[in-house]
């Protein structure tokens, strides 16, 4: 495979994958979230597949495997399961209306597609644009975390968080040892099995995931 | 070696003499005043009569006193004549010169106030503490008037020493003689009139027990500790009448040395004492006693004019 | 010789330290007298070293890489190592029979002599500031004690963190000029090269940091609040030696460290001390307790002092050494001469504590008959604080005066010259107001006849008390009389820091300053000792013995009751008035009238007089602080989201700022 | 030896731990943790002379990789764990007999203990800076679930918030981690070891600068979330005030330190490649916001376990400033600074512990009468304020001291006297909270209370320690320090 049809395809799904994120912040409902997640977990493998192939680096192509069980497969599960047990409303709860969510989003893309533009980012693949639109996935990760009160909307939205920079990791930065990959995706997993554990003993002792509850120590 | 000698006797004939004419100035003050009121007024040598009729009389002590109401009479006088000892009074040579300057005769009068006033509250008795408290309050003001106006004129001969200042003004007089002077001199007459107890700070004949401070002090003396007490009260008034007029119009003290000059200089000293005691007595019979929550404004004008007089010497020295 | 003086003395407070945690010596007091044992030797070395003028080094060794601990005593910090001796001695002494014992107090007070000591004869910058934060927390836990009554707990805590943050202004202070001479050993430290404005930065914050520490105006709020509750003999401690550390620090950076610096700098501290001097004088009148009168009396001759050093910094910038000699030396020995009388003073304190179980003069009265030792001693200390001759007290004021009168001549700058003659007045009015302070406290305490029961049943307290009183009370009026001989004994000072001896004591104990000017206390003393008892020989000579006979007070033909006298208040009433504009006195008179009658039955009187500082500055800064600390907690909201907010803003503002 | 010395480190107590979860083991779980903590404490103790004799050494191939900075590090671990360990007897079982804590959460206690004890010592052995995230993720995730062992509302929202900001944040380093390899890949190539600290260092000139100035933006942002730097710190005071004492002790003393390991790794790399003062800028901007920060939170603070944690970020953030400030005796201050900080905050934090449960509340203001209540711990809290505020004899004076002097050494004086009157004033709140609980009267009601044993060695081994390490250190330690400084001193 060669380079310049590998970089045109990371090239589209790091897109796509921004536009599945700017999806994560204009949805209300979880289940839509999850979903869209999920499409941008396998994007995100998909591109490493890309990458690992162009630069037939074989712990790329492993990482990409690891990518689609964990992220595409493993998460969303939990959380789905996640939802169905807990009689929440599949609400998101956004603090900030749709629409503003959604400027703040792309006001974000625009700052940092153009500050992070000038960087010297040379790959092997020569994926110039993956790194801006990396960190702005990055960045939206963070914001839907932000702007939404529902916790397990704050997991998802640390999951696009992690999800921006296993982007840029793998396809433009030659990726991680492999046994820094495996310690990042454990670690990932455990994250993901603790914010569970919460959410489930928050609901036990809130009766709600709105994380307002969580504002009595102050000061 | 007969310098000193000579000095020696010279410095004992002028505390003689101080020690001796204080009780008759005070005589003569009170003379010119009874002849403002147009009354004959007790004789001039009624003060010495005074002080032998009380020296020799017995004492009556409160039985609350302490070991103070022996300390303070005899501290008082001592004292007061010490200071004598650092004045000049017939010429620029004082007994003492190398041994204190204004600073001392400062001290010296403060340490009079204080034995004064530690006398005035021994026995316990309001009379006698009011008249400390208030004689202690006009004290404080008065002192940096007494010091500010005698610096202003040690600032010209660059000494402290009476003496000095004495024969700078006598030798310099134009240089002596100016605004600084005069502001200084104002300052000084308000101390004199405070010090001595005079009318318009204080009523030295009055004996009405709540407008007194000089006299409130010594209510509880009696026999030959109040003779002490009045001498000294005398003594200090003619020391600060001949401070007033020697240093202030030191003209032709100093001009000779050796017999002719003491001769001249008491002359002088005399004349001008008894001007000043005259200027008193007109001051005493023009004027009459401030309230005493009005005095700081008195004597916060001489503080103020001795501070002007101060600076005015140092800017146009 | 004198190194291992000091050498000795150091183990021995330390085995004071470790003896009082052995119970079974309790009764002998072994840190109290292990104590005054190593005060003896301190004061001893001291005393030579400042003598002979040479230094002398001890390095004891290295708690980190860069920090050691070394002790350099030169003639400057002998002459306060020399006072911390003197008072401890006294103290020590004094506390035998007076401290109650307390095995915290019987570690912490040696460990506080031991901080003093190494503050004043420390060889660098590190042992100094490890010195002077040791002596801060040391006092504090005297001053706290079991910290039982509220403002005990409360001055104590006010000063130890005004203390802690004023060092970090002595220690930025000595940093600028260690930079300059790139090491930190006092012996080669010199900012003589500095630029102006680094110099005039460093010699500010010296003046502030140790300003704090000495009690200077308006840095003085925690002095008034800590001497009082502190035990006699620990506030004797802090209010003669422990305060003076201040003034040592200002004039080992003024002095030594920035070399002849600026006219204004001295304009800046004769300001500083005059005021302190009006102020402090005048606020000790208008107080009632004993120990307060006393601490704010220390603020006032802290202002003393620190006009002869802004005089010396002053004068030496001009070029005018030979006063600026006379200056310094007249502010060394008003330190001295303070440690005398203030220590003569609060260990007085101590002792009518001990006697009346009550410090306020308006329930005293009529002492010196019950406690005759414990009042003349205090008689003598009075007058010795109030400047009077023959005692010590007027001898500095004297040079202080002289050098002072001598600046406002011609030769120098006209603002020197105004301020000198400025400030020269408003010594004298503190001079007045100081007697007038001194004898009210003297006249109402202990003259008259008791106001209480207890001031009326009270008794010598101990011989030992006693004993100590009238030694000092000797001393001050001895070192009065010699205080030629304790000039020329200081004389290397101005000769190690200005080069040139400021003056010289001849044979018959007269004092001449180079720069003008000559007195001689023996003669007045002479003089005054020997008229006083002439004229009464010359009256009973001339007309016979006088008998005596006893009889109540004259009261207007009523029964004379302790009623009758005066009060405190009531004594320095005309001042408060005269003074009213700087004061502000407060008062409430409640008349409460019997029906219909015209006559009142009841008149309620109550009066203050505001401590202005704390009220119009302290308060406001302390209640803005608060407030806005309130308003910046909300940042810490609660929220999540809030949070992740501030690491997004700050990632951006890094991304953005980095580029 | 060292192989030996790092499974007992790190793998031995991961053991042991799974042991206590899945048997569920009550009685014995204490004394094995105690005892553990003393086998951890020989092992560190083992290397630090072996490191100190022998230089850096290196185990399993190169994955393991000690050098004097480190050794310093896991010593504190060690160090501060055994007294953690001895405090915790009392303190679980004193939770245990008044119900906060219920039964069966004893052993998960330990367990999770001495799981968070592994992954901490793992930190400053490892070589690999990849593992090295791994291994503070994994403190992170234990911590938390330490964090949230009792079971309520507060300790919940405490735990979400420290999970939530410290998941984003480790991901931040991540990124940072993964720049700074992809800047290594370009010179030591795509292997695995290009992420090792040994060859980074050795090649850390060549680096390509862009790219390490964007990574050690990410790497202090997202590691500085775990010191505890301004404005990242808002999950520090909720986390360190709600997790149990011993916990909270280990939280302030050690963490922390783990995360300005990393911090300190990265900055090394990130002054050779970029050169200049890049890096100490940023430091002295954090350091400088972190202790600014802390004051107004500490003036009006009534909590006294909140108090203690945002004196963590202010004393963090001197740590910080001094490393910015640079030049050795701004290094070694911060060094000194550092070990004299863990031992005295996690005294303080169990002998706070301890008083907490005497009073049963933490707010000061109930805590009348500290040192007649609980005499023991109460005089634990004052001598350990005491030392925190910086006074002599204690070890902080001299390294405040360290930084003044290196401020005006490196041209930095303003910054210095700055940063010390804001120490000064946080420090001036401490003394006034901590004596004014100490020696106002007690309430009526209030009845002494003891200390077991192993409290007062918990609280009173560190002070002596820090004692001893203040007035007279002995020649290994000033050695270890200097080395460290070495190691921090950067080649450009």
């Amino acid at each position: 495979m060669s380079y310049e049809f590998a970089s045109d395809a990371i090239d589209v799904l790091s897109i796509a994958m921004l536009i599945a994120a700017l999806g994560i912040v204009w949805t209300r409902s979880l289940g839509w979230a999850l979903v869209l997640f999920g499409t941008q977990s396998s994007m995100l493998a998909g591109a490493a597949l890309h990458a690992g192939l162009a630069t037939d680096s074989p712990h790329i192509v492993a990482a990409a495997g690891l990518t689609a069980m964990v992220k595409v497969i493993a998460a969303p599960a939990l959380l789905w399961l996640l939802l169905q047990r807990l009689p929440t409303s599949h609400d998101a709860q956004p603090s900030v209306g749709q629409r503003t969510g959604l400027v703040l989003a792309v006001l974000i893309a625009l700052i940092f597609a153009r500050t992070l533009d000038a960087q010297p980012f040379r790959t092997a693949i020569g994926a110039e644009r993956v790194l801006p639109t990396s960190v702005t996935v990055m960045l939206i990760g963070i914001q839907v975390m932000v702007t939404h009160r529902q916790a397990l909307s704050q997991v998802i939205g640390f999951l696009v968080l992690e999800n921006g920079m296993a982007l840029a990791a793998l396809t433009a930065a030659y990726g991680m040892p492999l046994i820094v990959e495996f310690g990042i995706f454990l670690d990932l997993l455990l994250a993901v099995f603790v914010a569970f554990v919460y959410t489930q003993r928050m609901h036990v002792i809130f009766g709600s995931l709105d994380t307002e509850r969580l504002r009595s120590l102050r000061g | 070696m007969n310098s000193n000698i000579e000095a020696g006797i010279l410095g004992g004939i002028q505390v003689a003499a101080v020690v001796a004419a204080a009780p008759l100035l005070n005589g003569f003050i009170k003379k010119i005043k009874a002849r403002f009121q147009l009354r004959q007024g007790p004789p001039l040598l009624q003060g010495y009569r005074d002080l032998a009729k009380w020296l020799s009389r017995s004492e009556h002590i409160a039985e609350s006193s302490s070991f103070v109401r022996v300390l303070a009479p005899a501290g008082v006088l001592a004292a007061t004549v010490a200071a004598v000892l650092f004045v000049p009074v017939f010429s620029e040579r004082t007994p003492l010169p190398a041994s204190g300057d204004l600073i001392v005769v400062v001290g010296l009068l403060a340490l009079t106030r204080a034995l004064l006033t530690l006398g005035g509250l021994d026995s316990g008795s309001a009379f006698g503490q009011m008249g400390s408290s208030r004689e202690l309050a006009v004290g404080a003001l008065v002192e940096p008037v007494l010091l500010l106006s005698l610096a202003a004129l040690a600032l010209q001969p660059q000494s402290t020493r009476l003496g000095d200042i004495l024969a700078f003004g006598d030798a310099h007089p134009r240089e002596f003689i100016g605004l600084g002077w005069a502001l200084a001199a104002a300052g000084f007459a308000v101390v004199l009139v405070a010090e001595t107890g005079r009318i318009p700070i204080d009523n030295p004949d009055t004996h009405l027990e709540l407008t007194m401070i000089h006299e409130g002090m010594l209510i509880e003396y009696s026999g030959r500790s109040l003779g002490m007490l009045h001498y000294a009260a005398m003594i200090k008034q003619l020391l600060l009448a001949v401070l007033l007029v020697n240093l202030f119009l030191p003209f032709g003290m100093a001009r000779f040395d050796g017999l002719p000059g003491y001769a001249l200089g008491t002359t002088l000293v005399v004349i001008k004492v008894a001007l000043a005691g005259f200027a008193l007595a007109i001051l005493e019979s023009a004027l009459a006693k401030r309230r005493f929550f009005e005095l700081p404004d008195l004597i916060g004008a001489a503080a103020f004019s001795a501070m002007l007089g101060a600076g005015v010497t140092v800017l146009f020295a | 010789m004198d190194d291992n003086l000091l050498a000795t003395c150091m183990t021995l407070l330390l085995a004071a330290c470790v003896s009082s945690s052995v119970p079974a010596l309790g009764r002998f007091r072994p840190a109290l007298v292990l104590s005054a044992l190593a005060s003896a030797l301190a004061l001893a070395a001291a005393v030579h070293v400042t003598g002979t003028g040479e230094a002398t080094t001890l390095t004891l060794w290295e708690p980190s890489r860069y920090a050691t601990l070394e002790l350099r005593l030169d003639p400057l910090g002998a002459v306060f190592a020399a006072i911390v001796g003197g008072v401890g001695l006294a103290c020590s002494v004094f506390a035998v029979s007076y401290a109650r014992h307390r095995p915290i107090d019987d570690l912490v007070y040696p460990l506080f002599l031991l901080m003093l000591l190494v503050v004043t004869c420390a060889g660098n910058v590190y042992t100094f500031l490890a010195a002077w934060e040791g002596m801060a927390l040391a006092s504090f836990a005297l001053v706290l004690g079991d910290g039982a009554p509220r403002p005990r707990r409360q001055a104590a805590i006010v000063y130890l963190v005004m203390t802690h943050v004023a060092t970090v202004f002595v220690a930025a202070s000595f940093f600028i000029v260690a930079k300059e001479s790139d090491s930190a050993e006092f012996a080669r430290m010199d900012g003589s090269a500095l630029s102006v404005p680094l110099a005039s930065l460093a010699f500010l914050f010296a003046v502030v940091g140790f300003g704090t520490k000495a009690g200077l105006i308006p840095l003085h709020i925690w002095l008034p609040r800590a001497h009082p509750v502190a035990p006699s003999h620990v506030s004797a401690l802090m209010s003669a030696a422990m305060v003076k550390t201040g003034l040592y620090g200002i004039a080992r950076v003024g002095l030594v460290f920035l070399g002849p610096g600026e006219p204004w700098w001295g304009i800046v501290l004769m300001s500083a001390g005059a005021a302190s001097a009006v102020l402090g004088v005048l606020y000790a009148l208008m107080e009632r307790d004993i120990k307060r009168i006393l601490a704010y009396s220390t603020v006032e001759n802290v202002g003393l002092i620190t006009v002869g050093l802004g005089a010396a910094v002053a004068l030496r910038a001009e070029g005018r050494d030979a006063l600026a000699g006379a200056a310094l030396t007249a502010a060394l020995l008003h330190a001295t001469n303070h440690a005398w009388f203030k220590t003569l003073l609060f260990l007085s304190a101590g002792s009518i504590q001990r006697a009346a179980h009550t410090l306020n003069i308006d329930r005293l009265g009529g002492l010196a008959r019950a406690l005759p030792a414990t009042g003349a001693a205090t008689l003598a200390g009075s007058l010795a604080i109030a400047a009077l001759p023959p005692f010590n007290g007027f001898a500095s004021e004297w040079i202080l005066l002289r050098a002072l009168i001598g600046a406002g001549g011609a030769g120098g700058g006209d603002a020197v010259q105004l301020t000198s003659l400025m400030v020269a007045g408003a010594i004298a009015l503190t001079g007045g107001l100081a007697v007038a302070c001194f004898v009210r406290m003297f006249g109402i305490a202990f003259l008259g006849i008791g106001r209480t029961p207890e001031a009326v049943a009270a008794r010598e307290p101990s011989p030992i008390m006693a004993g100590v009183l009238s030694a000092l009370a000797a001393g001050c009026l001895a070192t009065g009389i010699a205080s030629a001989w304790v000039v020329r004994w200081l004389q290397s000072v101005p000769a190690a820091v200005l080069g040139a001896p400021a003056a010289q004591a001849s044979h018959g104990g007269q004092l001449a300053l180079t720069g003008g000017g000559t007195f001689s206390p023996v003669v007045i003393a002479v003089a005054l000792i020997a008229l006083a008892p002439l004229p009464w020989l010359l009256a009973r000579m001339v007309f016979g013995a006088s008998s005596q006979t006893q009889g109540p007070v004259w009261s207007t033909g009523v029964a004379f009751r302790s009623t009758m006298q005066y009060t405190g208040t009531s004594f320095s009433k005309p001042l408060r008035l005269f003074f009213g504009r700087v004061l502000l006195p407060e008062r409430q008179i409640e008349v409460i009238y019997h029906g219909a009658s015209p006559l009142p039955r009841l008149v309620r009187y109550s009066g203050r007089v505001p401590a202005l500082f704390e009220e119009r500055l302290y308060l406001p800064l302390r209640a803005l602080a608060l407030w806005s600390a309130g308003r910046l907690r909300l940042l810490q909201s609660g929220s999540v989201q809030a949070y992740l907010l501030y690491m997004m803003a700050a990632l951006a503002v890094l991304l953005v700022v980095a580029q | 030896m060292i192989a030996a010395a790092v499974l007992c480190l790190v793998l031995l107590p991961l053991a042991a731990a799974l042991v206590i979860w899945t048997l569920r083991l009550r009685g014995p779980a204490g004394p094995l943790s105690i005892a553990l903590s003393g086998i951890m404490l020989a092992a560190a103790l083992a290397t630090f002379v072996r490191v100190q004799d022998r230089g850096p050494q290196t185990a399993f191939g190169d994955w393991i990789y000690i050098d004097s900075l480190g050794v310093i590090v896991l010593t504190l671990i060690t160090v501060v764990g055994l007294c953690a360990a001895l405090n915790s007897q009392s303190y679980i079982a004193h939770d245990l007999a008044r119900g906060d804590l219920r039964v069966e959460d004893e052993p998960r206690y330990y367990a999770l203990f001495l799981a968070f004890m592994a992954t901490m010592a793992a930190v400053p052995v490892v070589n690999n800076l990849g593992v090295m995230w791994v291994a503070i993720e994994a403190t992170t995730v234990v911590s938390v679930l330490l964090v949230s062992i009792y079971r309520t509302g507060h300790s919940l929202e405490a735990a979400w918030k420290y999970l939530v900001l410290g998941s984003v944040g480790i991901a931040l380093a991540l990124f940072g981690t993964m720049m700074t390899y992809y800047a290594a890949s370009a010179t030591i190539g795509e292997s695995a070891s290009a992420l090792n600290w040994t060859e980074l260092r050795a090649t850390s000139v060549q680096l390509d600068p862009e790219v390490m100035r964007l990574a050690f933006i990410f790497v202090l942002v997202g590691y500085g979330t775990k010191v505890g730097l301004a404005p990242m710190h808002t999950w520090l005071p909720d986390a360190h005030s709600q997790a149990p004492s011993p916990v909270s002790g280990l939280l302030s003393g050690v963490l922390l330190n783990c995360a300005v390991y990393a911090v300190l790794r990265f900055r090394v790399l990130t002054i050779d490649a970029v050169g200049g003062s890049y890096a100490d800028h940023l430091l002295i901007g954090f350091g400088l916001f972190s202790v600014a920060l802390a004051v107004p939170f500490l003036v009006v603070q009534h909590d006294i376990k909140r108090m203690l944690g945002y004196h963590s970020v202010e004393h963090m953030g001197i740590i910080v400033l001094a490393v910015g400030i640079g030049g050795h005796v701004a290094l070694y201050a911060a060094m000194l600074h550092l070990v004299a900080h863990s031992l005295t905050k996690s005294s303080l934090f169990f002998a706070a512990g301890s008083v907490v449960q005497a009073f049963n509340s933490r707010s000061m203001h109930r805590m009348r009468g500290l040192l007649r209540v609980t005499p023991v711990a109460g005089a634990g809290v004052v001598v350990g304020a005491l030392a925190l505020a910086g006074l002599p004899p204690f070890a902080m004076f001299t390294s405040e001291y360290g930084l003044l002097l290196g401020a005006f050494a490196s041209g930095r004086a303003v910054i210095g006297v700055v940063g010390m009157l804001l120490v000064a004033l946080a420090a001036a709140s401490l003394l006034h909270h901590t004596i004014t609980a100490a020696y106002h009267e007690p309430r009526p009601n209030a009845v002494a209370h003891g200390i077991s044993v192993a409290a007062i060695l918990s609280v009173f081994a560190p002070l002596a320690l820090l004692l001893w390490v203040s007035v007279a250190p002995p020649a290994r330690f000033n050695q270890a320090l200097d080395e460290a400084v070495a190691v921090l001193e950067a080649r450009r």
